[in-house]
C-alpha cells in the first residue's frame, strides 16, 4: 500500500526518539567538555620524550639523539641535533643527547612510526589532544623541554606498555651491568680495553630522499 | 615506579586565546552598559556559530563525526552547516588544501559575510601536514586567509575540533567592540576579502600573500 | 577561470543570458554539499534536465604517488591510511600485499585472518557510511547518516584501541600486522559484529521499503554489464549491473578462499541495485567475521624475517591487488633496489568507477546526479590522491 | 464579539488584559489601539512561537537521531546556568542581526531587498483570521478561508523574487521549482479545504470551528477529522501544507544536497533570518488553518476537559501538528520536482476531487440514522480508500522492492 | 590462460609486421610484460579484447613510467694478447654509454569473463622531450580514459585518439609533468623547522644570511 514503507520509517524514528530517553544505545552524545574524552590506553597523537626523573628531565631523557626517528618520520616532523659531549645514561654509561629535539606537530601525521623504529623506548605517543593554538610558529612547534615528560606519566596514560617497557629495559640494564662487572673484573685478571658500549645505533638505510633523481638499475629497464 | 605518586600536570602548550578572569574584570570596569552589551553581543555569535559545510579531506570525516551523535557539535548550537557561504559565520578548512583547491577557498572566504572566522583543522590545513613536500600542495591556509584556531592532529579527534570550537567561542566572547582589543572585523582597517590566486604556469600566482603571511626565521646552521 | 558560480560577475551575466535560450551550465564544487568532498562536475542543463556532464578533479590531489616515490617503503604506509580515509585498513593491507609480492614475503596465518576481519570490519564501516551519504544525498535530514555514524564509532573504537587511531590506523606492515589483538579485543568486536544485523534489519526497516526511495532510486543511473566492464568499474557498483566479479573470490586474496559467502548480484543496475548491494554485502561481511573470529588460529603475526627499517626489495615490480569496500585496489610497484619504489601507483577504484558518470547521469535531472554520484561511491583522496 | 461571564477567568483572560489596556486611552482612540494591540500580541506570541519552534526542532531532530541537540547556551552574564539550551535561538538572533548584510553586485537590487520582506509580511497576514480560541479571532470574516489562501500566495511570488532576483544559478533553478510546486500544490490544499466548506456552509473561519462543536457520549469529538471525507481532507492538507510551506519531504527550492541553499544562497544575515521565519510563519499558519478546519479548532478533545482555556488547546494542537512535522522531516526523504508535480496532478487532485463528491455524500445523507448511519460510514469510507489504492497503485507502478541472487 | 610466451608467438603470427617482446621482470612477482610498438598497438590491443581464448575485456591499471636517461656501465672481459709473449692478460673493459630516456606505459590487462589475468602491455616513447607520442588505448578499452589524461596530465605522454585529452589532476595552465623524475617543485620553504635531505638544502636559501642575534623567535632553548 502506498505508504505504508513511510510509516514503517516514521516507526524506526519515533522508536528512536523515545529510545533517547531511557535506552543508552540509542542516546550516546558523550558530553566532552563536561565529561573528559575516553582514550584507549592505545591512543596515540603527538610524541613525546620519556625522561627517567621528572627533577631532572633534560638530564635524563632516555633519547640519545641516534636520529633513527628523524630519518623514518614520514613527513618529517622532527629535527635533531646531537649535542657535542656525553652524558651518563640511566645504567651511567655515557651517551649523546639531542641538544636539540624539535616536533612540529603541525606536521606530525601521528602515525607511530618514531615510536616503532627507536630502539632506546625514548619516544613514545602521548594522549594530549588539546592542543589547539592560535599561533602556529609558536603554539605548534614543540622543543626538547616542551615535549620531555617522566616515565610515571607513560605508565599513566600507558601502564600495560610501560610496564613492558620498564620490565625490557631493567632487564637490559641489569644484563649491562653484569657486563660491566665481568668485563671489570676481566680488565682486572688481563687489562683489555672491551668495553662493548651499543653506542650510537647505526643509522639506518641511506638517506631516504635523494636529492637528484637516481637512474634505475635492473627493475623493468632494458 | 607505578606506585610513585601521579606526576605534576604537563602544560606543554601555551594557552590559546585563553581570557582570564581577572582580565575580563579589568575589562568591566571600562563601563558597565557597554560590556553588558558587549557580553550579549559576544554571547549570541559565540553561542550561535554556524560553520560553512565545506569538507576538504580526511578531516572533514572527523568534521561529520563531530557532528554526529557520539560526539554532537549541536550542544554547542554549531550544528547547522550551511552549504551556503553568505550563511555561515565558521570556515572550517578541514583537510588539505591542493593548490588547485586554495582559489576556491579563498573565494569562499571572500563570500563569507562578517564577523567570519576560520579554524584549520588538521596538519594539512595548518602547514601541508604530511603532504608538504607536495608539488600542488599549500603549505597552510594561513597563506591566504586569516586564522583564527590551529587544530593539530591528523586528523584532530572530535573532541579535538570541540575543544577547537570551545576556544573559537571563548575568543569571541573576549572580543571588544571598539578600542585596540576590538575584533577584527570591527577594526577599520581590517580587510576582508583576500585577492584570490591565480593558476600559474609553475605554482600559484602569488604563491602566497605577503600581507598576511610572514614566517618567522629560524636562526640555523646553515 | 570562475569555478564557483555563486556570485562572480560574468558567470551569473551568462545565465541570464542563457535563460533566454536553451541550456544552463551550472558548475557543481568542489563546494557542494554533495560532491563527497572536493570533487566538481560541470553539468549543462536543459531545465532540470542534464545534457552534459563533465567532471573535474584534482582538488585534492595531494601527490601521494611522488612522496611516496620520494620515501621509504615504510614511510608510504601511514599515507595510504589518507588514500581512502574511510578504509585506511583495506589501503593499508592493499598496499602491504603489493609490497609482499614485490619481494616475496609470507605472511603467518594468524595475520591473514587479522587482515581478513579488519577489512570486513572496514567494509561494514564503508557502507554503513556510504548509505548514509547516499540518503543525505536523497535529501533526509542527516538520520541515516547519524545512525549509520552511530555503528560506525563502534568500530572505530575498536579499531582506535588495536591501533591507536580512530581512522589512521596505519596497522598493517610488510610480512603481517602491527598489533595483536587481546582477547578482550576479539570478544568485543565478536559482540558487535553479532549485533551488527540488528543495526541492518532496523536501518531496512526505515528505508528500503520507502516509497520515496523506491521512486527516487529504481531505474535512475542504469549502467549496462558490458559498459561497465569495458570501462573497468569494479566493485559493488560493478556486481550491481550483475557481473560476477570479486576479486576475493575470483583472486582468492589471502585467506578468503577458507570462508563460506555469497557475492550479491543486482539485476538493473541502478541506484537502487547499488544501494542493496551494499545492505547485502554487509549481510555477507557479518558471515565472514562470524567465522573468522570462530577460527582464529593462535601464533604469531608477524613474519620473523621481515625487517622493519632498511627495507630493499630487489629490483622487479609488482601489481598487488585487493577487493576493498569501493572496488578494484591496486598498488603497482616497480622497485630499483633502492630503499624508495622506482614507482608507486595506486589504481583507485573511485577514479575510475566515475568514468561512465556522464553516460548514468545524461536524460536524469540534477536531482539524480548527485544522487547517482552518491551511489558510485567515491572519496576523493582516493580519486585524486 | 461579548465576552461571556460564564467562561472561566482564564478563557477571558486576554480579552479582559486588552480591554484593561485599551480603556486607558481616550475614546476616539481605542479601536486603534485594540488593533494595534492585537497585532502586537500576534506578533510577540508567534514570534516567540517560532523561536521555539526553532529550537524544538533542532532538539527534536538531535532526539530522533540518537544525540542531544542544543544545550549549552545559557545566558551571557551567567556562563555556569545552560538553561538546557533554550536561550538558543536568542543567540541565533543575536547573531543573525550583527551579521553584515551581503547584496551580491549582479543582484537585482530591489527585488533581493523586497523579497524577505514581502514573504514575512505575506506569511503574517494568514494569522489574522485564525480563530486562536474561542474570543480570540484578530479578524472576523466572513470569507476568512479566501483571504487565507489569497494571503498565502503571494508567498510564491517572493520566493520567486528571491530567486531571480539573486542572479545565482541554484538560486533561479531554485525559484524554478518553487514556482511549479506551490502552484502544483495550491489546488490540492484548497481542494482539500473545500469539503469542510461544503459541509458547514460557511467560508467563517470561526463558524467552522464553532460547527466542529459538542461530543458523542462527551468523549468523541465532531471533529472533522473523525469522518471519512475529513480523514482524507485532512491527509491532503497535511501533504500539500508540507509542500507549500517547503518542507521536508518537500523541501525542494532549497534542497541542500541539489541546489546549495536554492533560493536562499544569497541570502546573509537579517534577511536570511527573515526567510526562515516566514517559512515557519508560514508553517505555523497552515498548521493554524488545518486545526481551525479539521482538528476542531480550539475546542477540547474531550467534553470534562473544557475546563483548560479554549487559545490553550489550539496552542497544544498547533505544538503537536509543528511536531508532527519535524518527526517527518527527521524520516523521510526528499522527492524530485517531476514526481512531486506527479503527486499533485495525479494522486492528490483526484482524490480532492473525488473526497469533494464524498463530501456532498454525507452532506446530502445527513439524515440517514441507525444502520443507514453506518452504511453511511461504510459508503463515504469506499469513497475515500479505493480511489487511495487504486491511485496509489499507479503512482507506485513499477516501483516495488527486489530480491536479488547471489554468484554461484 | 596461455602463457605470455604463447600469446606473444600467437600475436606475432597474427600481426607480422608487429614487435612484440616480452620484458622480465626479475622481481619475486614475476609478472612479465609484453612490450608493443606503438604503430601496431591498438590493433593489438582490440585483438586481445576479442580473442575468444583471452578476452581480456577489462584493462585494469594503466600507469605511466619514467625513465630518465642514464649511464650505463658496460663491462667487458677481453683477453689481450701480453706484449711480452706471455698468456693472455683478461682485462676488464668498461665502457660507459648513455641509455636514453623514455616514458613508459603500462597497462594491467583482466578477463572478468573468464577470470583470469593478468596480461602487462608496455608501450614506450621514442625519448622524454618530443617524441612523447603513444597511441591511445581508450577506444579499446573505456577504462583508460581518466588515467591516459592522467599520465598525460603527470608525465607528459600525448596520447593520439585519445576522445579528451587534457589535463586531469592539475590545473590547465600548468605547464609542468610533476611526476617526472627531473620535476622541480616550486620554491616555498620559508617555513621549515624540521628540515632534512634536500628540504633542508632549499630552506638554506631562506635563512638569514649572516646569523642574525637573536631577535627571532627560536624554536629551541639551547641548554
Amino acid at each position: 500500500m502506498l505508504g505504508s514503507g513511510i510509516l514503517k520509517g516514521l516507526g524506526v524514528t519515533a522508536k528512536n526518539f523515545v529510545g533517547s530517553y531511557h535506552d543508552p544505545a540509542r542516546m550516546v552524545t558523550q558530553e566532552y567538555p563536561d565529561t573528559p574524552a575516553k582514550l584507549p590506553e592505545a591512543y596515540r597523537n603527538f610524541p613525546f620524550l620519556v625522561t627517567e626523573n621528572a627533577t631532572d628531565p633534560m638530564g635524563t631523557l632516555r633519547c640519545v639523539a641516534c636520529q633513527i626517528c628523524e630519518k623514518e618520520c614520514p613527513p618529517q616532523c622532527i629535527y635533531i641535533e646531537k649535542s657535542k659531549d656525553k652524558k651518563p645514561d640511566a645504567t651511567g654509561k655515557p651517551q649523546l643527547y639531542p641538544a636539540v629535539f624539535a616536533i612540529d606537530t603541525a606536521v606530525c601525521m601521528s602515525c607511530q612510526l618514531c615510536v616503532e623504529v627507536c630502539p632506546f623506548d625514548a619516544i613514545k605517543m602521548d594522549h594530549v589532544f588539546e592542543v589547539a593554538a592560535t599561533n602556529r610558529f609558536e603554539g605548534l612547534l614543540l622543543n626538547r623541554e616542551q615535549l620531555a615528560k617522566p616515565n610515571e606519566y607513560f605508565h599513566q596514560i600507558r601502564p600495560t606498555e610501560a610496564a613492558e617497557v620498564d620490565g625490557r629495559l631493567t632487564a637490559e640494564r641489569q644484563a649491562a651491568a653484569e657486563k660491566a662487572k665481568a668485563a671489570a673484573a676481566a680488565k682486572a685478571a688481563a687489562p683489555k680495553p672491551t668495553t662493548p658500549v651499543a653506542g650510537v645505533a647505526d643509522p639506518g638505510p641511506a638517506s631516504p630522499r635523494p636529492a637528484t633523481p637516481k637512474p634505475a638499475e635492473g627493475g623493468t629497464a632494458p | 615506579m607505578s606506585d610513585t605518586p601521579a606526576p605534576p600536570p604537563f602544560t606543554p602548550f601555551p594557552a590559546a586565546g585563553n581570557i582570564s578572569d581577572a582580565e575580563r574584570e579589568d575589562l568591566r570596569r571600562h563601563g558597565i552598559l557597554l560590556t553588558s552589551l558587549e557580553e550579549l553581543y559576544g554571547w549570541g555569535r559565540s553561542n550561535s556559530i554556524w560553520p560553512l559545510q565545506f569538507g576538504l579531506a580526511c578531516c572533514a570525516i572527523e568534521m561529520i563525526a563531530a557532528a554526529t551523535a557520539r560526539f554532537d557539535i549541536a550542544r554547542f548550537g554549531a550544528e547547522i552547516f550551511r552549504p551556503s557561504p553568505r550563511q555561515a559565520d565558521l570556515m572550517i578548512v578541514s583537510g588539505t588544501v591542493t593548490k588547485k583547491m586554495a582559489p576556491q577557498v579563498v573565494r569562499l572566504w571572500n563570500q563569507m559575510p562578517e564577523p567570519k572566522y576560520c579554524i584549520a583543522m588538521g596538519a594539512c590545513a595548518i602547514s601541508g601536514g604530511p603532504f608538504k613536500q607536495g608539488y600542488n600542495v599549500l603549505k597552510g591556509i594561513d597563506r591566504f586567509i586569516p586564522v583564527d584556531i590551529y587544530i593539530p592532529g591528523c586528523p584532530p579527534r572530535p573532541e579535538a575540533l570541540l575543544h577547537g570550537l570551545t576556544q573559537l567561542q571563548e575568543k569571541i566572547r573576549a572580543e571588544r567592540v571598539s578600542g585596540p582589543q576590538a575584533a577584527r572585523h570591527l577594526q577599520p582597517d581590517a580587510a576582508s576579502e583576500f585577492p584570490v590566486p591565480d593558476y600559474g604556469a609553475h605554482d600559484l600566482q602569488p604563491p602566497s600573500n605577503p600581507a598576511l603571511f610572514t614566517a618567522p626565521v629560524l636562526p640555523r646552521k646553515a | 577561470m570562475s569555478l564557483f558560480p555563486a556570485n562572480s560577475g560574468p558567470t551569473v551575466r551568462a545565465v541570464h543570458d542563457e535563460f533566454h535560450g536553451d541550456l544552463l551550465e551550472v558548475s557543481m564544487g568542489p563546494q557542494h554539499p554533495s560532491t563527497h568532498g572536493v570533487f566538481r562536475m560541470v553539468v549543462t542543463l536543459d531545465g532540470e534536465q542534464i545534457v552534459k556532464l563533465k567532471p573535474v578533479f584534482g582538488y585534492l590531489h595531494r601527490n601521494h604517488e611522488k612522496i611516496a616515490e620520494n620515501t621509504s617503503y615504510l614511510s608510504s604506509m601511514p599515507y595510504t591510511d589518507r588514500l581512502d580515509y574511510l578504509c585506511s585498513m583495506t589501503t593499508n593491507w592493499a598496499y602491504a600485499l603489493a609490497v609482499e609480492k614485490l619481494s616475496g614475503q609470507a605472511v603467518p596465518d594468524r595475520a591473514q585472518y587479522l587482515r581478513i576481519i579488519m577489512a570486513e570490519l572496514t567494509r561494514l564501516v564503508n557502507h554503513s557510511c556510504l548509505v548514509g551519504f547516499l540518503f543525505n544525498d536523497l535529501g533526509t535530514s542527516f538520520t541515516p547518516l547519524l545512525y549509520a555514524f552511530r555503528e560506525r564509532e563502534k568500530i572505530l573504537d575498536l579499531f582506535e584501541s588495536l591501533s591507536g587511531s580512530r581512522m589512521m590506523c596505519n596497522y598493517q606492515r610488510f610480512g603481517g600486522c602491527r598489533v595483536d589483538p587481546s582477547p578482550e579485543w576479539l570478544a568485543a568486536a565478536s559482540a558487535l559484529v553479532d549485533n551488527f544485523p540488528r543495526f541492518l534489519d532496523e536501518y531496512e526497516t526505515m528505508l528500503t521499503g520507502n516509497e520515496i526511495l523506491l521512486a527516487r532510486t529504481q531505474g535512475v543511473g542504469r549502467l549496462a554489464a558490458a559498459h561497465a566492464i569495458n570501462a573497468g568499474i569494479t566493485g559493488p557498483v560493478l556486481r550491481a549491473s550483475g557481473v560476477d566479479y570479486d576479486l576475493r573470490k575470483v583472486d582468492g586474496t589471502g585467506f578468503y578462499p577458507r570462508f563460506e559467502f555469497r557475492v550479491p548480484l543486482g539485476a538493473h543496475g541502478d541506484t537502487y541495485d547499488r544501494y542493496m548491494m551494499r545492505i547485502l554485502e554487509m549481510r555477507e561481511s557479518v558471515k565472514i567475521l562470524q567465522q573468522a573470529f570462530k577460527t582464529l588460529p593462535a601464533g604469531p603475526i608477524m613474519d620473523p624475517k621481515a625487517k622493519l627499517r632498511g627495507f630493499r626489495p630487489k629490483a622487479g615490480e609488482a601489481y598487488g591487488r585487493l577487493e576493498s569496500p569501493k572496488g578494484e585496489l591496486g598498488f603497482y610497484l616497480i622497485s630499483d633496489g633502492s630503499p624508495n619504489p622506482w614507482r608507486y601507483r595506486v589504481r583507485p577504484p573511485s577514479l575510475i568507477n566515475l568514468t561512465l558518470l556522464e553516460e548514468m547521469c545524461l536524460g536524469h535531472t540534477i536531482a539524480d546526479a548527485v544522487v547517482i554520484l552518491g551511489s558510485i561511491d567515491i572519496v576523493l583522496g582516493e580519486v585524486d590522491r | 464579539m461579548s465576552v461571556v461571564a460564564t467562561d472561566s477567568f482564564l478563557e477571558r483572560a486576554p480579552l479582559l488584559f486588552r480591554d484593561w489596556i485599551v480603556g486607558h486611552f481616550p475614546v476616539a482612540l481605542q479601536w486603534l489601539v485594540h488593533h494595534l494591540l492585537t497585532i502586537t500580541a500576534i506578533l510577540t506570541v508567534f514570534g516567540l512561537f517560532f523561536a521555539f519552534t526553532t529550537i524544538a526542532e533542532r532538539k527534536l531532530l538531535a532526539r530522533l537521531q540518537n544525540r542531544l541537540g542544543p544545550n549549552r547556551s545559557g545566558l551571557p552574564w551567567f556562563r555556569t546556568l545552560k538553561l538546557w539550551g533554550l536561550t538558543q535561538p536568542f543567540a541565533d538572533a543575536i547573531k543573525a542581526i550583527t551579521k553584515e548584510d551581503i547584496v551580491p553586485a549582479v543582484a537585482d537590487q530591489v527585488l533581493h531587498f523586497l523579497a524577505p520582506v514581502v514573504i514575512v509580511a505575506f506569511s503574517l497576514l494568514g494569522f489574522a483570521v485564525l480563530p486562536f480560541g474561542r474570543y480570540l479571532i484578530p479578524v472576523e470574516l466572513d470569507a476568512a478561508i479566501l483571504y487565507f489562501f489569497a494571503a498565502g500566495t503571494a508567498t510564491e511570488l517572493a520566493i520567486f523574487m528571491a530567486g531571480w532576483g539573486s542572479r545565482n544559478k541554484y538560486s533561479l533553478l531554485a525559484a524554478m521549482r518553487a514556482l511549479a510546486q506551490l502552484i502544483s500544490y495550491e489546488l490540492p490544499l484548497i481542494l482539500s479545504v473545500v469539503p469542510v466548506v461544503l459541509v458547514t456552509g460557511t467560508l467563517s473561519t470561526r463558524d467552522i470551528a464553532l460547527a466542529q462543536g459538542g461530543w458523542t457520549w462527551g468523549v468523541l469529538p465532531h471533529w472533522h477529522v473523525f469522518t471519512p471525507w475529513g480523514f482524507a481532507g485532512f491527509l491532503i492538507f497535511l501533504v500539500a501544507a508540507l509542500a507549500e510551506s517547503n518542507r521536508s519531504p518537500f523541501d525542494l527550492p532549497e534542497a541542500e544536497s541539489e541546489l546549495i541553499a536554492g533560493h536562499l544562497t544569497e541570502y546573509s544575515g537579517f534577511k536570511y533570518a527573515l526567510f526562515f521565519m516566514a517559512e515557519y510563519f508560514g508553517l505555523t499558519a497552515l498548521s493554524g488553518l488545518g486545526i481551525t478546519v479539521f482538528l476542531g479548532g480550539w475546542q477540547a478533545p474531550c467534553a470534562f476537559l473544557e475546563f483548560i482555556p479554549s487559545w490553550l488547546w489550539f496552542m497544544g494542537k498547533l505544538a503537536g501538528m509543528i511536531v508532527f512535522f519535524i518527526w517527518i522531516r527527521g524520516t523521510l526523504l526528499r522527492l524530485r520536482i517531476d514526481q512531486l508535480t506527479r503527486l499533485a496532478w495525479q494522486f492528490l487532485v483526484p482524490l480532492a476531487l473525488l473526497n469533494l463528491g464524498n463530501a456532498a455524500f454525507w452532506a446530502l445523507t445527513s439524515g440517514w440514522t441507525g444502520p443507514l448511519a453506518l452504511a453511511r460510514w461504510a459508503i463515504s469510507a469506499a469513497i475515500v480508500i479505493v480511489p487511495f489504492f487504486l491511485l496509489g497503485r499507479r503512482l507506485t507502478a513499477g516501483y516495488a522492492p527486489r530480491t536479488y541472487r547471489y554468484a554461484a | 590462460m596461455e602463457n605470455l610466451e604463447q600469446i606473444r608467438d600467437r600475436l606475432l603470427a597474427r600481426f607480422p609486421a608487429a614487435q612484440v617482446a616480452i620484458v622480465v621482470n626479475p622481481g619475486s612477482a614475476a609478472e612479465h610484460s609484453l612490450l608493443l610498438d606503438p604503430a601496431s598497438a591498438p590493433e593489438i590491443a582490440r585483438f586481445l579484447r576479442d580473442d575468444p581464448m583471452l578476452q581480456l575485456d577489462y584493462c585494469s591499471n594503466v600507469t605511466g613510467v619514467d625513465w630518465p636517461e642514464k649511464e650505463i656501465t658496460d663491462i667487458v672481459k677481453k683477453s689481450v694478447p701480453d706484449p711480452a709473449g706471455g698468456p693472455d692478460k683478461v682485462v676488464e673493459e668498461k665502457t660507459k654509454r648513455l641509455q636514453p630516456g623514455y616514458l613508459e606505459a603500462v597497462y594491467h590487462l583482466y578477463s572478468m569473463a573468464r577470470k583470469h589475468g593478468s596480461v602487462i602491455l608496455r608501450l614506450r616513447t621514442g625519448n622524454r622531450s618530443d617524441l612523447v607520442t603513444l597511441p591511445s588505448l581508450t577506444p579499446v578499452w573505456r577504462s583508460a580514459d581518466f588515467q591516459e589524461r592522467e599520465i598525460f596530465d603527470l608525465y607528459g605522454i600525448v596520447f593520439a585518439g585519445h576522445p579528451d585529452l587534457r589535463r586531469l589532476l592539475m590545473w590547465d595552465e600548468f605547464k609542468d609533468h610533476p611526476m617526472r623524475k627531473d620535476y622541480v617543485a616550486p620554491d616555498d620553504f620559508e617555513w621549515e623547522p624540521t628540515p632534512h635531505g634536500d628540504v633542508h638544502e632549499r630552506a638554506k636559501a631562506h635563512y638569514p644570511a649572516p646569523p642574525p642575534a637573536a631577535s627571532t623567535p627560536t624554536p629551541e632553548a639551547k641548554p
